[in-house]
Protein backbone atom coordinates (compact mmCIF):
# COMPACT_ATOMS: atom_id res chain seq x y z
CA UNK A 1 0.00 0.00 0.00
CA UNK A 2 2.49 2.79 0.40
CA UNK A 3 6.59 2.57 -0.18
CA UNK A 4 9.20 1.74 2.30
CA UNK A 5 8.57 3.69 5.99
CA UNK A 6 12.08 5.21 7.31
CA UNK A 7 10.31 6.50 10.27
CA UNK A 8 9.96 2.85 11.60
CA UNK A 9 8.52 -0.51 11.30
CA UNK A 10 5.00 -0.58 11.21
CA UNK A 11 4.59 -4.00 13.05
CA UNK A 12 6.39 -2.53 16.04
CA UNK A 13 5.10 -3.93 19.31
CA UNK A 14 2.26 -2.30 20.01
CA UNK A 15 2.42 1.30 22.10
CA UNK A 16 2.15 1.20 26.03
CA UNK A 17 -0.88 2.16 27.55
CA UNK A 18 -1.38 6.66 27.85
CA UNK A 19 0.17 6.19 24.19
CA UNK A 20 -0.77 6.15 20.57
CA UNK A 21 1.18 6.70 17.33
CA UNK A 22 -0.40 7.98 14.09
CA UNK A 23 1.73 7.87 10.91
CA UNK A 24 0.65 9.50 7.93
CA UNK A 25 2.24 10.04 4.19
CA UNK A 26 0.86 12.47 1.36
CA UNK A 27 2.57 14.00 -1.09
CA UNK A 28 5.66 16.07 -0.76
CA UNK A 29 4.53 19.20 -2.00
CA UNK A 30 2.77 22.58 -0.44
CA UNK A 31 -0.33 22.16 -1.22
CA UNK A 32 -0.83 18.74 -0.26
CA UNK A 33 0.44 18.89 3.51
CA UNK A 34 -2.71 20.50 5.36
CA UNK A 35 -3.62 17.22 5.83
CA UNK A 36 -0.70 16.67 8.69
CA UNK A 37 -1.08 19.97 10.29
CA UNK A 38 -4.75 18.57 10.43
CA UNK A 39 -4.66 15.40 11.78
CA UNK A 40 -1.53 16.62 14.69
CA UNK A 41 -3.88 19.56 15.67
CA UNK A 42 -7.77 16.56 15.94
CA UNK A 43 -5.15 14.67 17.73
CA UNK A 44 -3.94 17.23 20.16
CA UNK A 45 -7.37 18.49 20.57
CA UNK A 46 -8.29 14.89 21.62
CA UNK A 47 -5.68 14.62 24.30
CA UNK A 48 -6.85 17.98 25.84
CA UNK A 49 -4.59 20.55 25.21
CA UNK A 50 -5.72 23.88 25.40
CA UNK A 51 -6.88 25.32 22.43
CA UNK A 52 -3.60 27.89 22.30
CA UNK A 53 -1.43 24.60 22.25
CA UNK A 54 -3.50 23.30 19.61
CA UNK A 55 -3.08 26.27 17.36
CA UNK A 56 0.26 26.56 17.77
CA UNK A 57 0.76 23.00 17.32
CA UNK A 58 -1.29 23.42 14.03
CA UNK A 59 0.87 26.05 12.79
CA UNK A 60 4.49 24.07 13.84
CA UNK A 61 3.53 20.90 11.82
CA UNK A 62 2.68 23.54 9.26
CA UNK A 63 5.97 25.39 8.87
CA UNK A 64 7.88 21.95 9.22
CA UNK A 65 5.85 20.49 6.18
CA UNK A 66 6.19 23.36 4.17
CA UNK A 67 10.06 23.90 4.62
CA UNK A 68 10.71 20.44 4.03
CA UNK A 69 7.81 20.68 0.53
CA UNK A 70 10.49 23.50 -0.51
CA UNK A 71 13.28 20.72 -0.40
CA UNK A 72 11.51 17.68 -1.64
CA UNK A 73 12.64 16.24 -4.87
CA UNK A 74 9.82 15.98 -7.56
CA UNK A 75 7.11 13.25 -6.73
CA UNK A 76 8.58 12.81 -3.22
CA UNK A 77 6.33 11.35 -0.45
CA UNK A 78 6.45 12.98 3.27
CA UNK A 79 6.12 10.91 6.33
CA UNK A 80 5.24 11.90 9.44
CA UNK A 81 4.40 10.00 12.30
CA UNK A 82 2.77 12.12 14.97
CA UNK A 83 3.43 10.12 18.78
CA UNK A 84 0.86 11.12 21.52
CA UNK A 85 2.14 10.79 24.78
CA UNK A 86 0.43 11.68 28.40
CA UNK A 87 2.73 14.94 28.45
CA UNK A 88 3.42 15.73 25.03
CA UNK A 89 2.70 15.63 21.34
CA UNK A 90 6.24 14.58 19.22
CA UNK A 91 5.75 15.31 15.26
CA UNK A 92 8.72 13.81 13.47
CA UNK A 93 8.34 14.91 9.62
CA UNK A 94 10.72 13.40 6.65
CA UNK A 95 11.62 13.49 3.10
CA UNK A 96 13.93 11.18 0.79
CA UNK A 97 16.49 13.52 -0.10
CA UNK A 98 19.40 14.44 -1.79
CA UNK A 99 22.51 15.08 0.57
CA UNK A 100 23.02 18.32 -0.43
CA UNK A 101 19.97 19.98 0.53
CA UNK A 102 19.68 21.90 3.69
CA UNK A 103 17.10 23.63 6.22
CA UNK A 104 17.83 27.46 6.23
CA UNK A 105 17.70 28.21 9.79
CA UNK A 106 17.59 31.94 9.00
CA UNK A 107 14.68 32.56 8.31
CA UNK A 108 11.34 34.37 9.73
CA UNK A 109 9.20 30.47 9.25
CA UNK A 110 12.25 28.81 11.12
CA UNK A 111 12.00 31.49 13.89
CA UNK A 112 8.23 30.69 13.87
CA UNK A 113 8.96 27.03 14.11
CA UNK A 114 11.31 27.39 17.13
CA UNK A 115 9.00 29.91 18.84
CA UNK A 116 5.92 27.73 18.49
CA UNK A 117 7.45 24.15 19.42
CA UNK A 118 8.73 23.39 22.72
CA UNK A 119 11.74 21.28 20.92
CA UNK A 120 13.09 21.47 16.99
CA UNK A 121 15.62 18.91 16.24
CA UNK A 122 16.41 18.50 12.53
CA UNK A 123 17.32 15.31 11.41
CA UNK A 124 20.25 14.89 9.40
CA UNK A 125 20.34 13.14 5.42
CA UNK A 126 23.94 12.00 6.15
CA UNK A 127 22.94 9.32 8.21
CA UNK A 128 20.00 7.53 6.75
CA UNK A 129 19.99 5.21 4.14
CA UNK A 130 18.74 5.97 1.43
CA UNK A 131 19.17 9.88 2.66
CA UNK A 132 16.09 11.44 3.94
CA UNK A 133 16.10 15.02 5.68
CA UNK A 134 13.80 15.57 9.11
CA UNK A 135 12.13 17.79 11.53
CA UNK A 136 11.02 16.69 14.71
CA UNK A 137 8.81 18.83 17.16
CA UNK A 138 8.21 18.26 20.26
CA UNK A 139 4.81 20.27 22.04
CA UNK A 140 4.47 19.60 25.67
CA UNK A 141 1.10 19.77 27.31
CA UNK A 142 0.85 23.06 29.26
CA UNK A 143 -0.03 22.04 32.57
CA UNK A 144 -2.01 24.57 34.77
CA UNK A 145 -2.11 27.06 31.64
CA UNK A 146 -5.92 28.46 31.30
CA UNK B 1 -13.13 20.18 30.93
CA UNK B 2 -11.33 17.31 32.71
CA UNK B 3 -8.13 15.36 30.73
CA UNK B 4 -8.61 12.55 28.50
CA UNK B 5 -7.43 9.33 30.18
CA UNK B 6 -5.56 8.11 27.37
CA UNK B 7 -4.24 9.98 24.77
CA UNK B 8 -6.18 9.52 20.96
CA UNK B 9 -9.28 8.60 22.50
CA UNK B 10 -12.51 10.10 21.51
CA UNK B 11 -13.89 12.55 23.70
CA UNK B 12 -17.41 12.00 25.17
CA UNK B 13 -19.13 13.67 27.79
CA UNK B 14 -23.10 13.27 28.90
CA UNK B 15 -24.55 15.31 31.46
CA UNK B 16 -28.05 14.47 33.16
CA UNK B 17 -30.10 16.84 34.98
CA UNK B 18 -34.24 16.84 35.47
CA UNK B 19 -36.29 20.04 34.32
CA UNK B 20 -39.64 20.02 36.30
CA UNK B 21 -40.34 16.35 35.67
CA UNK B 22 -38.38 15.52 32.52
CA UNK B 23 -35.08 14.18 32.69
CA UNK B 24 -33.06 16.02 29.70
CA UNK B 25 -29.39 13.63 28.91
CA UNK B 26 -27.25 16.51 27.22
CA UNK B 27 -24.28 14.84 25.10
CA UNK B 28 -21.35 16.48 24.16
CA UNK B 29 -18.82 15.00 21.52
CA UNK B 30 -18.16 11.98 18.90
CA UNK B 31 -20.51 9.19 19.28
CA UNK B 32 -18.61 6.44 17.79
CA UNK B 33 -18.17 2.97 18.34
CA UNK B 34 -15.48 4.14 21.07
CA UNK B 35 -17.86 5.80 23.04
CA UNK B 36 -20.92 4.45 22.37
CA UNK B 37 -20.79 2.60 25.24
CA UNK B 38 -21.00 5.29 27.52
CA UNK B 39 -23.63 6.82 25.70
CA UNK B 40 -25.58 3.63 26.21
CA UNK B 41 -24.91 2.74 29.95
CA UNK B 42 -26.20 6.50 30.69
CA UNK B 43 -29.21 6.29 28.66
CA UNK B 44 -30.42 3.03 30.13
CA UNK B 45 -29.61 3.90 33.70
CA UNK B 46 -31.96 7.06 33.27
CA UNK B 47 -34.52 4.78 31.81
CA UNK B 48 -34.66 2.47 34.86
CA UNK B 49 -35.05 5.66 36.81
CA UNK B 50 -37.56 7.68 35.76
CA UNK B 51 -40.78 7.38 34.61
CA UNK B 52 -41.70 10.85 33.08
CA UNK B 53 -40.10 12.44 29.84
CA UNK B 54 -36.93 11.90 28.60
CA UNK B 55 -34.85 14.32 26.55
CA UNK B 56 -31.74 13.34 24.51
CA UNK B 57 -30.41 16.63 24.15
CA UNK B 58 -27.43 16.32 21.25
CA UNK B 59 -26.92 19.83 20.12
CA UNK B 60 -23.14 19.56 20.91
CA UNK B 61 -22.70 16.36 19.29
CA UNK B 62 -20.07 16.34 16.36
CA UNK B 63 -20.14 13.06 15.06
CA UNK B 64 -22.85 10.39 15.08
CA UNK B 65 -21.96 7.34 13.90
CA UNK B 66 -24.17 4.12 12.87
CA UNK B 67 -23.54 2.35 16.49
CA UNK B 68 -24.97 6.27 17.87
CA UNK B 69 -27.79 5.50 16.03
CA UNK B 70 -28.25 2.09 16.81
CA UNK B 71 -28.40 3.49 21.23
CA UNK B 72 -30.84 5.82 19.65
CA UNK B 73 -32.88 3.19 18.51
CA UNK B 74 -32.54 0.58 21.26
CA UNK B 75 -34.00 3.80 23.49
CA UNK B 76 -36.74 4.80 21.40
CA UNK B 77 -38.30 1.06 21.77
CA UNK B 78 -37.27 0.62 25.37
CA UNK B 79 -38.77 4.07 25.95
CA UNK B 80 -41.75 2.87 24.05
CA UNK B 81 -42.16 -0.56 26.27
CA UNK B 82 -42.22 1.80 29.19
CA UNK B 83 -44.82 4.59 27.60
CA UNK B 84 -42.27 6.94 28.13
CA UNK B 85 -41.88 9.83 25.69
CA UNK B 86 -38.72 10.42 24.26
CA UNK B 87 -37.59 13.34 22.80
CA UNK B 88 -34.47 14.44 20.78
CA UNK B 89 -32.71 17.95 20.31
CA UNK B 90 -30.66 18.02 17.17
CA UNK B 91 -30.33 20.94 14.65
CA UNK B 92 -26.70 20.44 13.60
CA UNK B 93 -26.10 18.77 9.89
CA UNK B 94 -23.41 16.53 12.05
CA UNK B 95 -26.50 14.58 13.91
CA UNK B 96 -29.48 15.55 11.45
CA UNK B 97 -27.84 13.89 8.61
CA UNK B 98 -27.04 10.42 10.16
CA UNK B 99 -30.53 10.52 10.99
CA UNK B 100 -31.88 11.20 7.45
CA UNK B 101 -29.64 9.35 5.43
CA UNK B 102 -30.42 6.43 7.76
CA UNK B 103 -34.06 6.85 7.07
CA UNK B 104 -34.56 7.31 11.00
CA UNK B 105 -35.88 11.06 11.42
CA UNK B 106 -39.43 9.93 10.75
CA UNK B 107 -38.80 7.43 13.86
CA UNK B 108 -38.35 10.08 16.60
CA UNK B 109 -39.62 13.35 17.66
CA UNK B 110 -36.47 15.64 16.89
CA UNK B 111 -36.92 19.54 18.16
CA UNK B 112 -34.41 22.46 17.17
CA UNK B 113 -33.78 23.06 20.70
CA UNK B 114 -34.03 22.17 24.20
CA UNK B 115 -36.68 24.71 25.32
CA UNK B 116 -38.97 22.92 22.10
CA UNK B 117 -38.39 20.19 22.91
CA UNK B 118 -39.59 20.37 26.68
CA UNK B 119 -42.33 21.93 26.08
CA UNK B 120 -43.37 19.84 23.04
CA UNK B 121 -43.60 23.06 20.55
CA UNK C 1 -17.29 43.04 -6.21
CA UNK C 2 -14.14 41.85 -7.51
CA UNK C 3 -13.75 38.18 -6.82
CA UNK C 4 -10.49 36.21 -7.50
CA UNK C 5 -11.29 32.79 -6.64
CA UNK C 6 -8.19 30.44 -6.08
CA UNK C 7 -8.74 26.96 -6.47
CA UNK C 8 -5.69 25.59 -8.18
CA UNK C 9 -2.42 24.04 -7.45
CA UNK C 10 0.78 26.10 -6.90
CA UNK C 11 2.71 22.99 -7.64
CA UNK C 12 0.81 21.32 -9.98
CA UNK C 13 3.24 20.53 -12.61
CA UNK C 14 4.15 17.60 -10.18
CA UNK C 15 0.82 16.09 -9.02
CA UNK C 16 -0.54 13.42 -11.02
CA UNK C 17 -3.36 15.98 -12.83
CA UNK C 18 -6.41 15.54 -10.47
CA UNK C 19 -5.62 13.26 -8.26
CA UNK C 20 -3.80 13.29 -4.31
CA UNK C 21 -3.08 10.26 -2.47
CA UNK C 22 -2.70 9.97 1.38
CA UNK C 23 -1.80 6.92 3.47
CA UNK C 24 -2.56 7.33 6.68
CA UNK C 25 -1.70 3.92 9.44
CA UNK C 26 -3.58 4.06 13.41
CA UNK C 27 -3.65 1.30 15.68
CA UNK C 28 -6.41 -1.04 14.97
CA UNK C 29 -8.64 -0.43 17.92
CA UNK C 30 -12.35 1.51 18.06
CA UNK C 31 -10.59 4.25 20.19
CA UNK C 32 -8.26 4.62 17.79
CA UNK C 33 -9.51 5.32 14.00
CA UNK C 34 -11.20 8.81 14.70
CA UNK C 35 -8.44 10.45 12.53
CA UNK C 36 -9.10 7.98 9.51
CA UNK C 37 -12.21 10.01 9.42
CA UNK C 38 -11.25 12.88 10.01
CA UNK C 39 -8.85 12.71 7.20
CA UNK C 40 -10.94 11.81 4.50
CA UNK C 41 -13.54 14.24 5.24
CA UNK C 42 -10.81 16.99 5.67
CA UNK C 43 -9.72 16.09 1.76
CA UNK C 44 -13.45 15.99 0.65
CA UNK C 45 -13.86 19.56 1.89
CA UNK C 46 -11.10 20.45 0.43
CA UNK C 47 -11.41 18.22 -3.14
CA UNK C 48 -15.02 20.45 -2.87
CA UNK C 49 -17.56 17.86 -2.12
CA UNK C 50 -20.89 19.17 -0.89
CA UNK C 51 -21.62 19.18 2.98
CA UNK C 52 -23.79 16.02 2.83
CA UNK C 53 -21.28 14.10 0.93
CA UNK C 54 -18.62 15.23 3.39
CA UNK C 55 -20.90 14.10 6.10
CA UNK C 56 -21.72 10.74 4.06
CA UNK C 57 -18.23 10.07 3.78
CA UNK C 58 -17.28 10.66 7.30
CA UNK C 59 -19.63 8.02 8.44
CA UNK C 60 -19.07 5.64 5.95
CA UNK C 61 -15.28 5.62 6.60
CA UNK C 62 -16.53 5.35 10.26
CA UNK C 63 -18.23 2.06 9.48
CA UNK C 64 -15.65 0.51 7.74
CA UNK C 65 -12.79 1.41 10.18
CA UNK C 66 -15.43 0.67 13.26
CA UNK C 67 -16.13 -3.11 11.75
CA UNK C 68 -12.43 -4.26 11.33
CA UNK C 69 -11.46 -2.83 14.23
CA UNK C 70 -13.27 -4.76 16.39
CA UNK C 71 -12.37 -8.03 13.88
CA UNK C 72 -8.24 -7.26 14.36
CA UNK C 73 -5.70 -9.05 16.25
CA UNK C 74 -4.42 -7.34 19.80
CA UNK C 75 -1.63 -4.48 18.71
CA UNK C 76 -2.72 -4.55 15.04
CA UNK C 77 -2.30 -1.35 12.80
CA UNK C 78 -4.86 -0.44 10.44
CA UNK C 79 -3.89 0.89 7.35
CA UNK C 80 -5.91 3.38 4.67
CA UNK C 81 -5.42 4.64 1.79
CA UNK C 82 -7.72 7.70 0.72
CA UNK C 83 -7.08 8.27 -2.90
CA UNK C 84 -8.75 11.83 -4.45
CA UNK C 85 -9.56 11.68 -7.79
CA UNK C 86 -11.45 14.46 -9.62
CA UNK C 87 -14.91 12.30 -10.10
CA UNK C 88 -14.66 10.37 -6.76
CA UNK C 89 -12.61 9.80 -3.30
CA UNK C 90 -11.85 6.37 -3.30
CA UNK C 91 -10.53 4.64 0.74
CA UNK C 92 -9.35 1.28 1.15
CA UNK C 93 -8.51 0.40 5.03
CA UNK C 94 -7.31 -2.83 5.52
CA UNK C 95 -6.08 -4.88 9.05
CA UNK C 96 -3.91 -8.08 9.48
CA UNK C 97 -6.13 -10.52 10.02
CA UNK C 98 -6.41 -14.53 10.98
CA UNK C 99 -8.18 -15.91 7.82
CA UNK C 100 -11.30 -16.98 9.98
CA UNK C 101 -12.03 -13.51 9.88
CA UNK C 102 -15.82 -12.47 8.65
CA UNK C 103 -17.34 -9.39 8.05
CA UNK C 104 -20.53 -9.68 9.12
CA UNK C 105 -23.26 -7.69 6.43
CA UNK C 106 -26.27 -8.77 7.81
CA UNK C 107 -26.03 -6.04 10.87
CA UNK C 108 -27.76 -1.97 10.95
CA UNK C 109 -23.86 -0.61 10.45
CA UNK C 110 -23.35 -2.19 7.17
CA UNK C 111 -26.46 -1.14 6.21
CA UNK C 112 -25.35 2.13 6.71
CA UNK C 113 -22.15 1.64 5.33
CA UNK C 114 -23.79 0.29 2.04
CA UNK C 115 -26.58 3.12 1.57
CA UNK C 116 -23.69 6.15 2.44
CA UNK C 117 -21.09 5.04 -0.04
CA UNK C 118 -21.57 4.96 -4.05
CA UNK C 119 -19.66 1.39 -3.68
CA UNK C 120 -18.66 -0.33 -1.20
CA UNK C 121 -16.30 -4.13 -1.32
CA UNK C 122 -14.62 -6.24 0.68
CA UNK C 123 -10.82 -7.40 0.12
CA UNK C 124 -10.79 -10.87 1.10
CA UNK C 125 -7.86 -12.09 3.51
CA UNK C 126 -7.37 -15.48 1.29
CA UNK C 127 -5.68 -14.14 -1.17
CA UNK C 128 -3.10 -11.63 0.68
CA UNK C 129 0.17 -13.02 2.00
CA UNK C 130 0.32 -12.13 4.92
CA UNK C 131 -3.25 -12.11 5.60
CA UNK C 132 -4.93 -9.22 5.38
CA UNK C 133 -8.84 -8.27 5.54
CA UNK C 134 -10.30 -4.73 4.22
CA UNK C 135 -13.05 -2.83 2.93
CA UNK C 136 -12.95 -0.15 -0.19
CA UNK C 137 -15.95 2.31 -0.74
CA UNK C 138 -16.13 5.04 -3.30
CA UNK C 139 -18.02 8.28 -3.03
CA UNK C 140 -18.85 9.66 -5.79
CA UNK C 141 -18.88 14.06 -6.22
CA UNK C 142 -22.41 14.74 -6.23
CA UNK C 143 -22.33 16.64 -9.43
CA UNK C 144 -25.23 19.30 -10.15
CA UNK C 145 -26.58 18.68 -6.03
CA UNK C 146 -26.99 21.50 -4.10
CA UNK D 1 -19.61 26.82 -5.01
CA UNK D 2 -17.36 26.18 -7.97
CA UNK D 3 -15.59 22.85 -8.29
CA UNK D 4 -11.87 21.91 -7.22
CA UNK D 5 -9.67 21.80 -10.29
CA UNK D 6 -7.65 19.66 -8.29
CA UNK D 7 -8.60 17.51 -5.19
CA UNK D 8 -6.31 17.57 -2.27
CA UNK D 9 -5.43 21.63 -2.40
CA UNK D 10 -5.84 23.90 0.11
CA UNK D 11 -8.65 26.42 -0.81
CA UNK D 12 -8.25 30.29 -0.31
CA UNK D 13 -10.60 32.51 -1.76
CA UNK D 14 -10.00 36.97 -2.17
CA UNK D 15 -12.14 39.20 -3.06
CA UNK D 16 -12.46 43.21 -2.80
CA UNK D 17 -14.09 45.78 -2.99
CA UNK D 18 -14.48 49.61 -2.21
CA UNK D 19 -16.33 50.79 0.59
CA UNK D 20 -16.76 54.90 0.24
CA UNK D 21 -12.80 55.54 -0.13
CA UNK D 22 -11.35 52.65 1.62
CA UNK D 23 -10.27 49.29 0.08
CA UNK D 24 -11.73 46.31 1.75
CA UNK D 25 -9.74 42.76 0.73
CA UNK D 26 -11.90 40.00 2.51
CA UNK D 27 -9.56 37.04 2.66
CA UNK D 28 -11.28 32.92 3.33
CA UNK D 29 -10.32 29.92 4.03
CA UNK D 30 -6.61 28.75 4.76
CA UNK D 31 -3.17 30.44 4.06
CA UNK D 32 -0.08 28.61 4.20
CA UNK D 33 2.66 28.17 1.73
CA UNK D 34 0.34 27.02 -0.72
CA UNK D 35 -1.87 29.66 -1.31
CA UNK D 36 -0.12 32.46 0.16
CA UNK D 37 1.24 33.00 -3.19
CA UNK D 38 -2.30 33.98 -4.62
CA UNK D 39 -2.90 36.70 -1.32
CA UNK D 40 0.62 38.41 -1.47
CA UNK D 41 -0.03 38.90 -5.38
CA UNK D 42 -4.06 40.23 -4.32
CA UNK D 43 -2.28 42.51 -1.68
CA UNK D 44 0.32 43.93 -3.86
CA UNK D 45 -2.05 44.54 -6.62
CA UNK D 46 -3.81 46.66 -4.35
CA UNK D 47 -1.63 48.26 -3.03
CA UNK D 48 -0.67 49.63 -6.67
CA UNK D 49 -4.29 50.62 -7.30
CA UNK D 50 -5.35 52.20 -4.44
CA UNK D 51 -3.95 55.45 -2.61
CA UNK D 52 -6.34 55.44 0.03
CA UNK D 53 -6.82 53.29 2.92
CA UNK D 54 -6.62 49.56 2.95
CA UNK D 55 -8.56 47.11 5.40
CA UNK D 56 -7.51 43.37 5.21
CA UNK D 57 -10.53 41.43 6.12
CA UNK D 58 -9.17 37.84 8.03
CA UNK D 59 -12.56 37.03 9.65
CA UNK D 60 -13.12 33.63 7.39
CA UNK D 61 -9.53 32.93 7.11
CA UNK D 62 -9.31 29.41 9.20
CA UNK D 63 -5.35 28.76 9.23
CA UNK D 64 -2.56 31.45 8.82
CA UNK D 65 0.56 30.11 8.39
CA UNK D 66 4.20 31.69 8.52
CA UNK D 67 3.88 32.66 4.83
CA UNK D 68 1.25 34.27 5.70
CA UNK D 69 2.02 36.38 8.00
CA UNK D 70 5.14 37.61 6.09
CA UNK D 71 2.80 38.50 3.89
CA UNK D 72 1.18 40.29 5.79
CA UNK D 73 4.39 42.40 7.15
CA UNK D 74 5.44 42.83 3.56
CA UNK D 75 2.10 44.40 3.11
CA UNK D 76 2.25 46.87 6.42
CA UNK D 77 6.01 47.64 5.34
CA UNK D 78 4.80 48.44 1.64
CA UNK D 79 1.86 50.59 2.66
CA UNK D 80 3.87 52.52 5.16
CA UNK D 81 6.29 53.37 2.30
CA UNK D 82 3.28 54.64 0.44
CA UNK D 83 1.48 56.47 3.32
CA UNK D 84 -1.15 54.12 3.12
CA UNK D 85 -2.52 52.90 6.46
CA UNK D 86 -3.41 49.72 6.69
CA UNK D 87 -5.78 47.61 8.70
CA UNK D 88 -6.74 44.10 10.26
CA UNK D 89 -10.00 42.44 10.79
CA UNK D 90 -9.79 39.44 12.94
CA UNK D 91 -11.32 38.16 15.84
CA UNK D 92 -10.63 34.63 15.56
CA UNK D 93 -8.19 32.08 17.29
CA UNK D 94 -7.14 30.72 14.30
CA UNK D 95 -6.08 34.59 13.10
CA UNK D 96 -5.16 35.96 16.50
CA UNK D 97 -3.02 33.17 17.97
CA UNK D 98 -0.30 33.49 15.36
CA UNK D 99 0.26 36.96 15.81
CA UNK D 100 0.16 37.13 18.83
CA UNK D 101 2.09 34.16 19.42
CA UNK D 102 5.21 35.68 16.74
CA UNK D 103 4.93 39.02 18.33
CA UNK D 104 3.16 40.63 15.10
CA UNK D 105 0.46 41.85 17.41
CA UNK D 106 1.58 45.08 18.26
CA UNK D 107 2.80 45.95 14.19
CA UNK D 108 -0.46 46.16 12.93
CA UNK D 109 -3.77 48.02 14.14
CA UNK D 110 -6.13 45.36 14.24
CA UNK D 111 -10.00 45.57 14.54
CA UNK D 112 -12.59 43.06 15.67
CA UNK D 113 -14.81 43.49 12.70
CA UNK D 114 -15.25 45.71 9.25
CA UNK D 115 -17.13 48.01 10.69
CA UNK D 116 -15.24 49.11 13.13
CA UNK D 117 -12.45 48.82 11.16
CA UNK D 118 -13.74 51.21 8.04
CA UNK D 119 -14.70 53.99 10.80
CA UNK D 120 -11.41 53.40 12.82
CA UNK D 121 -13.27 53.43 16.10
N1 LIG E 1 20.31 23.07 8.50
C1 LIG E 1 20.49 21.76 8.23
N2 LIG E 1 20.06 21.26 7.06
C2 LIG E 1 20.22 19.95 6.79
N3 LIG E 1 20.77 19.07 7.63
C3 LIG E 1 21.21 19.53 8.81
C4 LIG E 1 21.09 20.88 9.17
N4 LIG E 1 21.61 21.04 10.42
C5 LIG E 1 22.04 19.84 10.80
N5 LIG E 1 21.79 18.91 9.85
C6 LIG E 1 22.06 17.50 9.92
O1 LIG E 1 21.29 17.01 11.01
C7 LIG E 1 22.05 16.07 11.75
C8 LIG E 1 22.26 16.54 13.13
O2 LIG E 1 23.16 17.59 13.05
P1 LIG E 1 23.88 18.16 14.33
O3 LIG E 1 24.80 19.22 13.90
O4 LIG E 1 24.32 17.02 15.15
O5 LIG E 1 22.63 18.83 14.98
P2 LIG E 1 22.67 19.30 16.45
O6 LIG E 1 23.76 20.35 16.46
O7 LIG E 1 21.28 19.83 16.63
O8 LIG E 1 22.98 18.06 17.23
C9 LIG E 1 23.33 15.88 11.01
O9 LIG E 1 23.15 14.77 10.16
C10 LIG E 1 23.49 17.16 10.22
O10 LIG E 1 24.16 16.93 9.00
N1 LIG F 1 -18.10 -11.14 4.58
C1 LIG F 1 -16.82 -11.40 4.27
N2 LIG F 1 -15.90 -11.46 5.25
C2 LIG F 1 -14.60 -11.70 4.95
N3 LIG F 1 -14.15 -11.91 3.71
C3 LIG F 1 -15.04 -11.87 2.70
C4 LIG F 1 -16.40 -11.61 2.93
N4 LIG F 1 -17.04 -11.65 1.73
C5 LIG F 1 -16.10 -11.91 0.79
N5 LIG F 1 -14.90 -12.04 1.37
C6 LIG F 1 -13.63 -12.26 0.71
O1 LIG F 1 -13.45 -11.17 -0.14
C7 LIG F 1 -12.91 -11.60 -1.39
C8 LIG F 1 -13.85 -11.29 -2.50
O2 LIG F 1 -14.94 -12.15 -2.33
P1 LIG F 1 -16.03 -12.33 -3.44
O3 LIG F 1 -16.99 -13.36 -2.98
O4 LIG F 1 -15.32 -12.50 -4.73
O5 LIG F 1 -16.70 -10.95 -3.33
P2 LIG F 1 -17.62 -10.44 -4.44
O6 LIG F 1 -18.75 -11.44 -4.42
O7 LIG F 1 -17.98 -9.09 -3.92
O8 LIG F 1 -16.78 -10.45 -5.67
C9 LIG F 1 -12.68 -13.08 -1.26
O9 LIG F 1 -11.33 -13.20 -0.84
C10 LIG F 1 -13.60 -13.49 -0.14
O10 LIG F 1 -13.08 -14.56 0.62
Amino acid sequence: MTGYNFLRSVNEATAPAGQAEVYIEVGALPAQVAPLRVVTADLAARADFDLDAVADLRMAVDEACSTLATLAVPDARMQCLVRVDTERITVTVRIPSPRIAVISQDTFGWRVLATLADKVEILGNDVADPPSLGIRLVKERQVGVA
Amino acid sequence: DSPADAPGEQLISVSTHSVGGTRVVAVAGEVDMGTTPRLRSALQQELRSTGSMLVVDLSEVHFLGSSGLAVLVETKDAAGERDIPLRLVCSSREVLRPLEATGLTELFEIYPDRAAALTGS
